[in-house]
C-alpha cells in the first residue's frame, strides 16, 4: 500500500508541476502557436498524471471507471482542440513568431 | 475548513474579474466565451457547495448549451456591442447599484453561511424531504424526489418554459417564419478538419450513452431528465457542427424533432391525467402501482425520460433553426 | 498533497484567466479558455477526492464533453465574415427608420 | 371529478398547447382547441365561483399535503380573476379566428394559437397557485409566450417593442425570484399560507424587506405602474390585434392579483402597509401614473398606442385604491380590475376591427369613417366614455368606489388627480370622436373595403354589452369586488 501511496504522491506532484509549467508557459510565450504548446502540455501530460494518481487513490471500482472516461474523453478532445485551434488560426493568417519579433 | 474557505474565496475571486471583463469587452464572442467561463466556476462553486445537481445543470446549459446558442444568435446579428451613449447608460447603472446595495443591505440579516440553526434547516420541510423521502419514495437522491415527486408541478411548469421558448424561436427564427429560399449555401468550414470529424464520429456514441446514464442514474446520483436532453442536444449540435446540418437533419429530421416537442409535454400530462383516472390528485405517482414506492418510481422514470425528450428536442430545433437561417442569407 | 494539486490548478486557472483577459485577438481567448474547461474538470475531479464526494467524477466527465463542443462552436461559428453580418444589422436597422414613425414611439 | 376542478382550471389550457403544435398543419383545428382551452377555463371558473362561498377550496398537487408540495388554493380573492381572464380569453379566441387569419400568416397562426393556450395557463396557474415559486414559474410561462406574442405583430417594430419588453421583464422577472429567494431563506417554506404565518415572527428582519422590496418591484414591471410601464405602449400597440386584446384585458390584471396577494396573504398588511410604505409609494405612482398616461394618451395618433397609454393610467386608478389597504379600496381596486378588463378589451377589440378594414389604427387614416363603420364606432364612444366615466357606465361604478375610497382615506392629492386624469381621458375620447365624426373622409378612399367580419364584431359587442350591463346593474362585480376584499383583508383568510 505505502508504495501505490507514494506512486500516486509522485505522479500529483509531477501533473501539478506540468500544470503550473503550462499555465507560466501559456501566459509567457511569445505567440499563439508556442501558447498551443504549452497549453497541451497541460491538457496532455497535466491531466494525465493526476488522473493517473488519483487512479491510484480510488476507494472503489466505480470512481476507477469514472476516471479512465475522464482520462479517455480529455486525451481524445484535448489534442483535437489544440490541432483545430492551430490548423484554423493558421488559415485565418495568424501569424508566426521568429526570433526578435515583438511579441504578440 | 479553512483550505475550504480559500478555495471558495479564490473561485469568487475569479468569478468577480470574469464578471467585470465581461461587462468591459466589446467584441461579443469574446464576451459568450468568457460567459462560459463564467459558468464553469459557477459549477465549481456549487461543487464545492455540494450543489451537485445544480452544478450538473450549470455545466450542461451554461457551458455546452447557453454557449453555443449565445454564438449561434451572435453569428446571426453583429459581433461587435455597439456604444451606447454614456447618457443612456445612467438608468441601467442606477438599477445595478440600488439593486446590489439592497442585496448587500438584506445579506446582514440572512443566516450564517453554513448555518445549522438557519430557518431553511429547521423547517419540518428540510427534515421530511431528507429522510421521509426515503420512505415515500425511496430514491438515494433526495433532489431527484423533490423535483419530480413533491414539486412535480414546478418541474412540468419548468419544461413548460423550455416548450414555450422552443414555439417562440419556431415562430421567430424557424423555417416557418422564414420558408427555406432556393440560394442556400452551405458554409461548412469544418469540413476540411479531418482529424475532428474522426474523433466527433468516436466521441458521439459515448455522448449520446452518457446522456442515457444521466437520465437514468439521476435517481441515484446528480442528473436527471433536464441535464439528460441538454447533453443529447449538445450531441446533436456537435454533429451538426461537423458535419454539416444537411446530414443532421438527415440522422434526425425536422418533422421528427417538432413532432418529439409537443411529445414530451404530453406524456407528462399524461401521466398526471392518469394518476387523476386512477383516483389520485394530478401527479400522485401512488396510484400507479400498488405499491406506493414502485409507483413513485414508475411515474419519476417516466417524468424525466419527457423531460428529456423535449428538452432534447428543443435545444436542437433552437440550434438548427439559427444555423439554417444563417446559411440560408 | 491533493491540496497542493488543487492550489497549482487554481493557480494554473488564474494564469490561464490572465491570458483570456489579455488576449490578443480571439484565437488566444479560445485557447485559453479551453486550457481552463480542463483545468475545471481535474479541479472537479480533484474536489471529489478531497471532500469524499467520487459522484463529482460524473460532473467532470459532462465537463469535459461540453468544454469540447463549446469549443468547435466557437470555431465553426466565428470563423466567417463579420463584414457581412454588419450589412445585414445595418439593413435591418435601416428598415425601421423607413417604417413610418409611431408617436409614442419615442416618447416610450 | 368536481374536486379536480382547480387543478383542471390550468391543466386543459396547458395540455391545449402542445396539441396546438402538434396540429399545427389543421389552423382552423389549433384555433377550435385553443377555444375548447378557452370555454374549459370559463366553465371551470364559474363553477369555482359558485362554490368558494363555503369557504377556499385546496388542492393536493402530486398528493403531497399542503409546505410538502404544491397547492392550488381557489378562494374569494381569485374567482373574480379567474373570471376576468377566462370571459377574455373566450372573447378573443372568437375574435382570433378572424383576426388572425388576417394579420398573421398561415404558416405561424397556428404558433400563435399555440403561444395565446400558453399565456393563458401562465395567467390561470398564477392566479390560482397557493405557493411562491410556483407563481415565478407561471409568470415566467406567461411572460415568454407573451414575448413571442408579441413579436408576431405585423410590422417589424414589433419585434423591437417585443425585445425591449423581453428585457425589462426578465429583470422584472428576476427581481421576483431574488424576492422569493429572500423569503424562503428567512422561513424555510414556499407554501404561501405557510410563509405568512413564519414571517409574523421576524419583525425588523432586513432580508424580509428586501424580500418584499424585490418582489414589488419585479412585479410592478408586470403590472406596468408608473415609471416601469415603458414596455406597455409599444407592446400593446404592435402586437397582433387578438394579442392586445386578450392581453390589455387580463395581463396586467393578474400581475395586479399577484400583487395584493403577496401584500395581503403573504407578507401580510401590516408589514407592508404600516411598517414599509408601500401604500403611500403606491398612491404617489398611482397619481403620476394617472396625470402621465392620460396626457401621454392626449398626444398619441395610432388609436392603439392611445388606448395603451390609457391602460397606463387606468392601471394607476386600480393600484391607488389598493394601496389604500382599506376594505373599500381594495374592493374598488378588483372592481376596476374587472370593469377595465372588459373595457379595454373592447376598444382594443374595436380598434384591431379598424386595421383590418384600413391596415392601420391611426388617427389620421380614421377620418370621417364615423358615418361609415357606425358599429365598430358605436362600440369605441360608447366604451370609452366608461374610461371616462361619465354615469351609467362601467367605468362609473368603479370611479365612484374609488372616489368615496379616497374620501373616506383623506386621500386628497390623488383625488385630484383622478379628476384631472378623468378630464384628460375625456380630451383623448374626445380625439377620436372628432377624428371619425367631424372631419372630412379623404376623397380617395377606396369604396369596396372588405366588411368586418361578424365574428369579430360580435366578440367586440360582447364586451360593449357586458360593460354597460356593468355599468347598469354593478352586483355581480361589486359581490365580486367585496368578496375578494373581504378575503384578501382576513375576514374570508386563505
Amino acid at each position: 500500500m505505502i508504495v501505490l501511496d507514494i506512486a500516486s504522491v509522485v505522479l500529483l506532484a509531477a501533473g501539478a508541476l506540468f500544470v503550473v509549467s503550462g499555465g507560466v508557459g501559456l501566459l509567457r510565450f511569445p505567440d499563439f502557436y508556442t501558447r498551443v504548446h504549452a497549453a497541451g502540455i497541460t491538457d496532455s501530460a497535466g491531466a494525465g498524471l493526476i488522473l493517473l494518481g488519483l487512479l491510484l487513490r480510488t476507494p472503489s471500482w466505480e470512481t476507477g471507471v469514472r476516471l479512465l472516461v475522464i482520462m479517455l474523453f480529455l486525451a481524445l478532445t484535448g489534442p483535437t482542440a489544440s490541432y483545430v485551434l492551430a490548423f484554423a488560426a493558421r488559415r485565418d493568417g495568424v501569424p508566426i513568431w521568429r526570433e526578435g519579433d515583438p511579441r504578440r | 475548513m479553512t483550505v475550504f474557505t480559500l478555495i471558495n474565496i479564490s473561485l469568487l475571486a475569479i468569478l468577480v474579474a470574469t464578471a467585470l471583463t465581461v461587462s468591459r469587452l466589446r467584441a461579443l464572442y469574446e464576451a459568450a466565451m468568457l460567459s462560459a467561463l463564467f459558468s464553469l466556476v459557477t459549477a465549481c462553486l456549487f461543487v464545492l457547495l455540494d450543489a451537485v445537481d445544480v452544478a450538473f445543470t450549470e455545466a450542461a446549459v451554461g457551458v455546452g448549451i447557453s454557449t453555443v446558442l449565445l454564438l449561434g444568435g451572435l453569428a446571426l446579428t453583429r459581433s461587435r456591442e455597439a456604444v451606447t451613449p454614456r447618457r443612456r447608460r445612467l438608468p441601467g447603472a442606477a438599477v445595478a447599484i440600488l439593486a446590489g446595495g439592497t442585496l448587500v443591505y438584506a445579506s446582514q440579516d440572512l443566516p450564517a453561511f453554513g448555518s445549522a440553526d438557519s430557518p431553511v434547516q429547521r423547517h419540518p420541510l428540510t427534515d421530511t424531504y431528507l429522510h421521509q423521502s426515503q420512505e415515500d419514495i425511496g430514491i438515494p437522491n433526495t433532489v431527484t424526489s423533490v423535483l419530480a415527486s413533491y414539486r412535480g408541478l414546478d418541474t412540468l411548469g419548468e419544461l413548460l418554459v423550455v416548450f414555450t421558448a422552443g414555439v417562440a424561436v419556431l415562430a421567430l427564427l424557424g423555417p416557418l417564419a422564414h420558408p427555406v429560399d432556393a440560394r442556400r449555401r452551405d458554409d461548412l468550414d469544418l469540413v476540411d478538419y479531418r482529424v475532428l470529424r474522426v474523433i466527433s464520429a468516436m466521441l458521439m456514441p459515448f455522448i449520446l450513452l452518457f446522456a442515457l446514464y444521466v437520465l437514468f442514474h439521476g435517481d441515484f446520483g446528480p442528473g436527471g431528465g433536464f441535464q439528460a436532453g441538454v447533453i443529447f442536444a449538445a450531441g446533436f449540435v456537435l454533429y451538426g457542427l461537423v458535419f454539416g446540418l444537411d446530414k443532421a437533419q438527415q440522422v434526425v429530421p425536422r418533422v421528427v424533432l417538432w413532432a418529439l416537442i409537443p411529445f414530451g409535454l404530453l406524456l407528462y400530462l399524461g401521466v398526471g391525467v392518469v394518476n387523476m383516472l386512477l383516483g389520485g390528485s394530478f401527479l400522485d405517482y401512488d396510484t400507479l402501482s400498488s405499491d406506493p414506492a414502485a409507483g413513485q418510481h414508475l411515474g419519476i422514470l417516466l417524468v424525466e425520460s419527457a423531460i428529456g425528450i423535449t428538452v432534447a428536442a428543443v435545444m436542437t430545433t433552437v440550434f438548427f433553426s439559427f444555423a439554417n437561417r444563417r446559411a440560408t442569407r | 498533497m491533493i491540496v497542493a494539486v488543487m492550489a497549482a490548478l487554481l493557480v494554473t486557472m488564474v494564469l490561464a484567466l490572465a491570458r483570456a483577459f489579455v488576449g490578443p485577438g480571439r484565437y488566444n481567448r479560445i485557447l485559453a479558455i479551453n486550457m481552463f474547461g480542463t483545468k475545471t474538470v481535474l479541479f472537479v475531479a480533484v474536489a471529489g477526492f478531497l471532500f469524499g464526494r467520487p459522484e463529482f467524477l460524473d460532473i467532470g466527465i459532462l465537463y469535459a464533453l461540453v468544454n469540447f463542443v463549446a469549443v468547435v462552436a466557437v470555431l465553426r461559428l466565428t470563423h466567417y465574415d463579420d463584414d457581412l453580418a454588419d450589412d445585414l444589422a445595418d439593413d435591418l436597422a435601416d428598415d425601421l427608420a423607413d417604417e413610418p414613425a409611431t408617436d409614442g414611439e419615442d416618447r416610450a | 371529478m368536481t374536486a379536480h376542478l382547480p387543478a383542471l382550471q390550468v391543466l386543459v389550457p396547458l395540455g391545449c398547447a402542445p396539441l396546438c403544435l402538434l396540429l399545427r398543419r389543421f389552423r382552423t383545428v389549433t384555433w377550435l382547441v385553443f377555444l375548447l382551452a378557452a370555454l374549459s377555463s370559463l366553465a371551470c371558473a364559474v363553477l369555482l365561483a359558485t362554490r368558494v362561498d363555503d369557504g377556499p377550496l385546496h388542492y393536493e398537487m402530486g398528493g403531497w399535503p399542503a409546505p410538502y408540495g404544491i397547492e392550488f388554493v381557489v378562494a374569494g380573492f381569485n374567482t373574480p380573476v379567474l373570471l376576468v381572464v377566462s370571459v377574455v380569453a373566450v372573447v378573443a379566441a372568437v375574435y382570433a379566428r378572424r383576426s388572425v387569419g388576417d394579420e398573421v400568416d398561415d404558416r405561424r397562426a397556428p404558433l400563435v394559437y399555440t403561444c395565446l393556450c400558453l399565456t393563458l395557463t401562465g395567467l390561470l396557474g398564477l392566479t390560482v397557485t397557493g405557493d411562491v415559486f410556483n407563481a415565478f414559474v407561471f409568470l415566467e410561462i406567461s411572460s415568454l409566450s407573451t414575448y413571442a406574442l408579441i413579436a408576431m405583430g405585423r410590422r417589424r417594430r414589433a419585434l423591437l417593442a417585443s425585445f425591449r419588453y423581453l428585457v425589462i421583464g426578465t429583470v422584472g422577472a428576476t427581481f421576483v425570484l431574488i424576492g422569493i429567494g429572500f423569503a424562503y431563506a428567512v422561513t424555510g417554506t414556499l407554501n404561501m399560507a405557510d410563509l405568512a404565518d413564519r414571517l409574523t415572527d421576524l419583525d425588523g428582519n432586513r432580508a424580509l424587506y428586501a424580500a418584499v422590496v424585490f418582489v414589488f418591484v419585479g412585479l410592478a414591471v408586470k403590472m406596468a405602474v408608473f415609471p416601469l410601464h415603458a414596455w406597455l405602449p409599444a407592446a400593446y400597440g404592435e402586437a397582433p390585434s387578438a394579442v392586445s386584446t386578450f392581453l390589455a384585458a387580463a395581463s396586467t390584471k393578474v400581475a395586479i392579483y399577484v400583487f395584493c396577494r403577496f401584500a395581503f396573504t403573504v407578507f401580510g398588511a401590516g408589514l407592508v402597509f404600516t411598517t414599509m410604505p408601500v401604500g403611500e409609494v403606491g398612491l404617489l405612482l398611482a397619481a403620476l401614473a394617472m396625470l402621465v398616461g392620460s396626457a401621454a394618451a392626449c398626444f398619441q395618433r395610432d388609436l392603439k398606442y392611445l388606448l395603451a397609454w390609457s391602460s397606463v393610467a387606468q392601471i394607476g386608478y386600480i393600484v391607488a385604491g389598493i394601496s389604500l389597504a382599506t376594505a373599500a379600496g381594495v374592493s374598488a381596486g378588483y372592481l376596476h380590475v374587472i370593469n377595465h378588463a372588459v373595457i379595454k378589451g373592447a376598444l382594443f377589440g374595436a380598434a384591431g376591427l379598424l386595421v383590418l378594414r384600413l391596415g392601420s389604427a391611426r388617427l389620421d387614416d380614421l377620418a370621417g369613417l364615423g358615418r361609415r363603420m357606425p358599429w365598430t364606432f358605436a362600440a369605441i364612444v360608447v366604451t370609452g366614455l366608461g374610461l371616462v366615466g361619465v354615469p351609467p357606465t362601467a367605468g362609473f361604478a368603479s370611479k365612484w368606489a374609488l372616489v368615496s375610497a379616497l374620501l373616506d382615506a383623506g386621500a386628497w392629492p390623488v383625488l385630484v388627480a383622478v379628476l384631472a386624469s378623468s378630464l384628460l381621458a375625456l380630451v383623448y375620447v374626445g380625439r377620436i370622436v372628432e377624428a371619425a365624426w367631424f372631419r372630412d373622409p379623404p376623397a380617395d378612399l377606396p369604396a369596396d373595403q372588405p366588411r368586418a367580419p361578424v365574428s369579430m364584431v360580435a366578440a367586440v359587442w360582447a364586451l360593449v354589452l357586458l360593460s354597460v350591463y356593468f355599468g347598469i346593474d354593478a352586483s355581480l362585480p361589486g359581490g365580486l369586488a367585496d368578496a375578494a376584499a373581504a378575503a384578501l383583508l382576513g375576514t374570508g383568510g386563505a
